[in-house]
């Protein structure tokens, strides 16, 4: 294992410091429990937005701590979800008291730990939201399993709601906005090459030199499928299809009732994309992956989306939501209306995004 | 027989001690099916445990039992963590302020802890998680109970039930947590919080059970 | 290899393709002579920035394409300069009358390709100024070599010279600006990886697991020195002390005169930074190295500048300058007095970066 | 004897067809101590030669030579993209309407083209670059004619001295180009764009020569 980092404990640490030693005018970092907050936190009347999740996906979340976009980033450990305490801290120090969002990515970790952390501020008096992302296409049933993994349109959605936010959108209207875009999205992953966990010191799987997985998640874990190793335009189409092609999708969902004090079930059906929709479209690098690459993928991407009617009106392209040093990428298509698009062309200003401002 | 709080104790030390003897098993059940963490996060949880203790060992048992649910909660991260540490949360609030617990008691802080996990992760049998290990557990300790018998033997029999219903996680095809996105592929191995649950169970029964 | 690529030899026109149907708003691109332009271009009144180089660095030249920082980038074949022509028709497209200032890195081939450039471009009556990028301090000497390689500092100056080119200064006030600039800055690049030139097909240099290359450029070419692999705090100390302890640094560059019509050398001394210092912090991957790794480089750098009364204060953290999929980084100090600082804050609008807008 | 302008462009066609066989060679020899392109720029290069050359060859010498100059120059890239382009621009310049090439016209056409070299790239002797090759393959050629040699005797020698010039640029540190970087661990490897201009010679002797 070669990385640029000291002891492997310290890892997240010492990531977090550089991070608030170079952004010291966006951001703060507490340690212990660990969370990256807006340096104006918080701001007056407004929601507060507050992600999480595992660490390795730089700069998602805390490089998307700023105007515009997260009031609150919790990082857990490398792949490992995020502790309640450090939601709660989180919750308790950006609150202006117009309530707080949750936005949480589909795994079994998050969603548990972030519904622990819910019920902890709700008891405290915060208002809370709690809207899972699941946008993986690469996961076909919710019925057999733990549900979509949440991925790509976790980044959009992320500068959305932020922008809803800034722009003094209710709780409940944030909610409701994140639940949507969400619906909108779909993604799909693959990888090149491993990554390896500096904790675990060894590549989380093994990849030939002639083979590409398709289907993974942003964990470093296998995915879908094995497939030999193919052209850009093969991969970009494959993806794109298995996202563009990708019929109705439904599931269950637990969110929060601030009026009950409880969960309540919501059951959430994504429509597939048609001809005609307007969409934002996000190429990503997994990390190892360089920028120029990218663009090949989005060349092809453009023309297959083109073909089915359908109009790329924004995009997005380079590394956002991350696998470590992991080589491939992640192609992301969000439905977007005019209230979307006016919040995703809304000011930004976050060490990973920025424009506007 | 009537189990006291410093037996209680006893009972979390010797977990801890069994957790980080299994890390590596534990982890390495994780790996074929999950992100090879469960060993990792179980130790750091309950590493974590073991110094919250000292300061809380002379409180009543759900005092301990509540502390050693908050700490695993706000240290272990991953499914696991939550999960966890809610069945220490409810069976601490099940338990009280007691500081002996007689066999109903026990069945109640166990009863309260799987219910908190259930509530939590909503695992129906058969999902191949830790749940597989606890509903039979439950059951057999209930039915053991109902027909009379005593603390030991009682849960003599729910650790051999727990263990029954761990092995039956093997040729399951997981439908909850990571090892869900595997598939098939997940069938042909034993579940790691299945695994762990079996170990918390046994060496309950290890602490009561004189040598 | 692996490589979201199709044929190899249509690696440098189909990145540029998704670029253009990227970045339609931002630039275009021309083939056959490749350069990329922006949109907007000529802008009236205003000089002309211009740079190129091999291609592989992304987002560098082609992503710095836009409003305050670049009007054409030339992008070469995968780490081969680019050709006259190139550089020449990208000036008659974007020259406004104001005169073109060309950017070049200080590699023999870019070198005399631009210079050929110029003298075709001033063949045709266009005002031209010819500044050199040469802030590599891994190349010890100009006597002995054909001196300092251009490397990080180049971004920075593309981003200075370009807002002051917005900004309304003359071709002979860019260039002067830009020669100041580039003797401010130091860089110095570390791998971990080698990379693979899609032609080549394989690494162009072996490292072991365990080794680590110090004072490369950015051509994958093998460094300075090979030594174990280090800690990320010993490797942001050896580099910045690199930089921060340089001695100065002459010789003598070629440059242009448009009244004689002719090349004229000048002989220019860098002068080592000192206490008091405020700078401009780059942390820069190579590529494959995600940014999280560079948040802990960035963490000790701060400290080595703080233990040496350097003051930074503005930075840049993330992959600007890359050697393909390479993992190392680099790391360039800019010493910025006001005007540097105005310029840098100044509005910029491309794809690779962006703010103010 | 003289050069007619079919020879010429026979020469181009035949150096075009030595490069190709070279490629590998010359890449490797690149690989050693430069970016491992040479063969592979010089190739490109007079492949586009090879387009452009049906179009001219028709036209004068001079027009010949410089539009190869032009093909190589918006060609090739690299170090040797503007030197090899300046070479031939201004040999095309030097020996200008001619048809034919008596043996001084040869020797101006090749001074004039070692001067663009010497203009563009700036090296001296024993820098370790063509220019190491070149320089005594011109002085080789000036002493043969000035003792009265023909052409093809003449030329012999000068290749003799090119071949000399390449082999002696092995045991020397670089001091310009890419080369340049690598300090002492240049040292030991024969110089590519030294090679290139030696075959560049070589085969304009082979090209005159009867087989
Ligand atoms: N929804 C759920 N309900 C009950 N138990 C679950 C659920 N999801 C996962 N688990 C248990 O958690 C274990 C994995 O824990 P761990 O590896 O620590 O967390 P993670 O999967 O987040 O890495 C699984 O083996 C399974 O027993
Ligand atoms: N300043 C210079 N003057 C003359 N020849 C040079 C100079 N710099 C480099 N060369 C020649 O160019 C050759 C390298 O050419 P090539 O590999 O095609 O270009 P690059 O080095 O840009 O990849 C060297 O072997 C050397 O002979
Ligand atoms: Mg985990
Ligand atoms: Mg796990
Ligand atoms: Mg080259
Ligand atoms: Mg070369």
């Amino acid at each position: 294992m070669k990385k640029l980092i000291n002891a492997v404990d310290d890892v997240v640490r010492e990531q977090l410091e550089g991070m608030a030693s170079a952004h010291s005018d966006l951001l703060k970092v507490h340690f212990d429990p660990n969370y990256v907050y807006r340096a104006d936190a918080p701001v007056a009347g407004k929601v507060a937005i507050i992600s999480g999740g595992g660490s390795g996906h730089e700069p998602m979340h805390g490089g998307f701590v700023g105007m515009g976009m997260l009031h609150a980033a919790c990082p857990g450990e490398v792949f490992t979800s995020p502790t309640p305490d450090q939601m709660y801290e989180a919750a308790k120090a950006v609150d202006s008291g117009a309530g707080v969002l949750f936005i949480v990515k589909n795994y079994t970790g998050d969603v548990l730990n972030f519904e622990t952390a819910a019920e902890l501020a709700f008891a405290d008096g915060i208002r809370v939201q709690n809207i899972l992302i699941d946008d993986d296409v690469a996961v076909k049933d919710s019925l057999y399993t733990a549900g979509r993994r949440g991925v790509g349109t976790t980044v959009l959605v992320e500068k959305i709601v932020g922008a809803a936010a800034e722009a003094g959108y209710s709780l409940d209207a944030c909610a409701d906005l994140c639940r949507r875009v969400n619906q909108y999205g779909r993604s799909m992953g693959m990888a090149l090459t491993s990554c390896t966990v500096p904790a675990a010191g060894k590549p989380t799987f093994e990849l030939g030199d002639a083979e590409m997985e398709i289907g993974i998640g942003i964990h470093g874990e296998p995915g879908q499928k094995r497939m030999p190793m193919s052209t850009a335009d093969e991969i970009a189409e494959m993806m794109a299809l298995e996202i563009l092609d990708d019929p109705a999708y439904s599931r269950t969902v637990r969110e929060w009732d601030n009026d009950a004090g409880s969960w309540v079930d919501k059951f959430l059906v994504d429509e597939p994309f048609q001809a005609g929709d307007q969409v934002i479209a996000f190429v990503n690098s997994m990390g190892g992956t360089p920028v120029s690459e990218l663009y090949a993928i989005y060349r092809k991407l453009a023309q297959v989306c083109a073909d089915k009617g359908v109009t790329i009106v924004r995009n997005l392209i380079g590394p956002y939501i991350t696998s470590l040093e992991m080589q491939g990428c992640s192609i992301t298509l969000l439905k977007a209306d005019a209230e979307i698009l006016k919040l995703w062309d809304a000011p930004v200003n976050t060490p990973g995004l920025r424009w506007g401002i | 027989m009537s189990v006291t709080r410093d037996q209680i104790v006893q009972w979390l030390e010797n977990l801890a001690a069994v957790l980080s003897e299994n890390k590596e098993y534990l982890t390495q059940l994780d790996s074929a099916i999950g992100d090879a963490d469960h060993g990792i996060n179980m130790t750091r949880g309950f590493n974590k445990v073991m110094e919250k203790l000292p300061g809380v060992a002379d409180k009543d048992i759900g005092n301990i039992l509540k502390t050693t649910g908050m700490t695993l909660i706000s240290s272990v991260g991953g499914a696991s963590g939550p999960l966890y540490g809610t069945f220490f949360m409810r069976s601490g609030m099940a338990v009280g302020a007691k500081e002996t617990l007689n066999r109903e008691d026990l069945y109640e802080l166990l009863k309260a802890g799987v219910d908190g996990i259930v509530q939590r992760g909503r695992p129906v049998l058969a999902d191949k998680t830790m749940y597989d290990a606890w509903a039979p557990a439950l059951e057999a300790l209930r039915s053991a109970l109902d027909a009379g018998m005593e603390t030991l033997p009682a849960l003599s029999q729910a650790v051999a039930a727990a263990e029954t219903g761990m092995k039956n996680t093997i040729p399951l095809q997981a439908r909850k947590g990571r090892a869900s996105y595997l598939g098939e592929r997940s069938i042909g191995h034993q579940d790691p919080g299945a695994t762990s649950s079996y170990l918390m169970l046994k060496s309950l029964l290890d602490t009561l059970q004189p040598a």
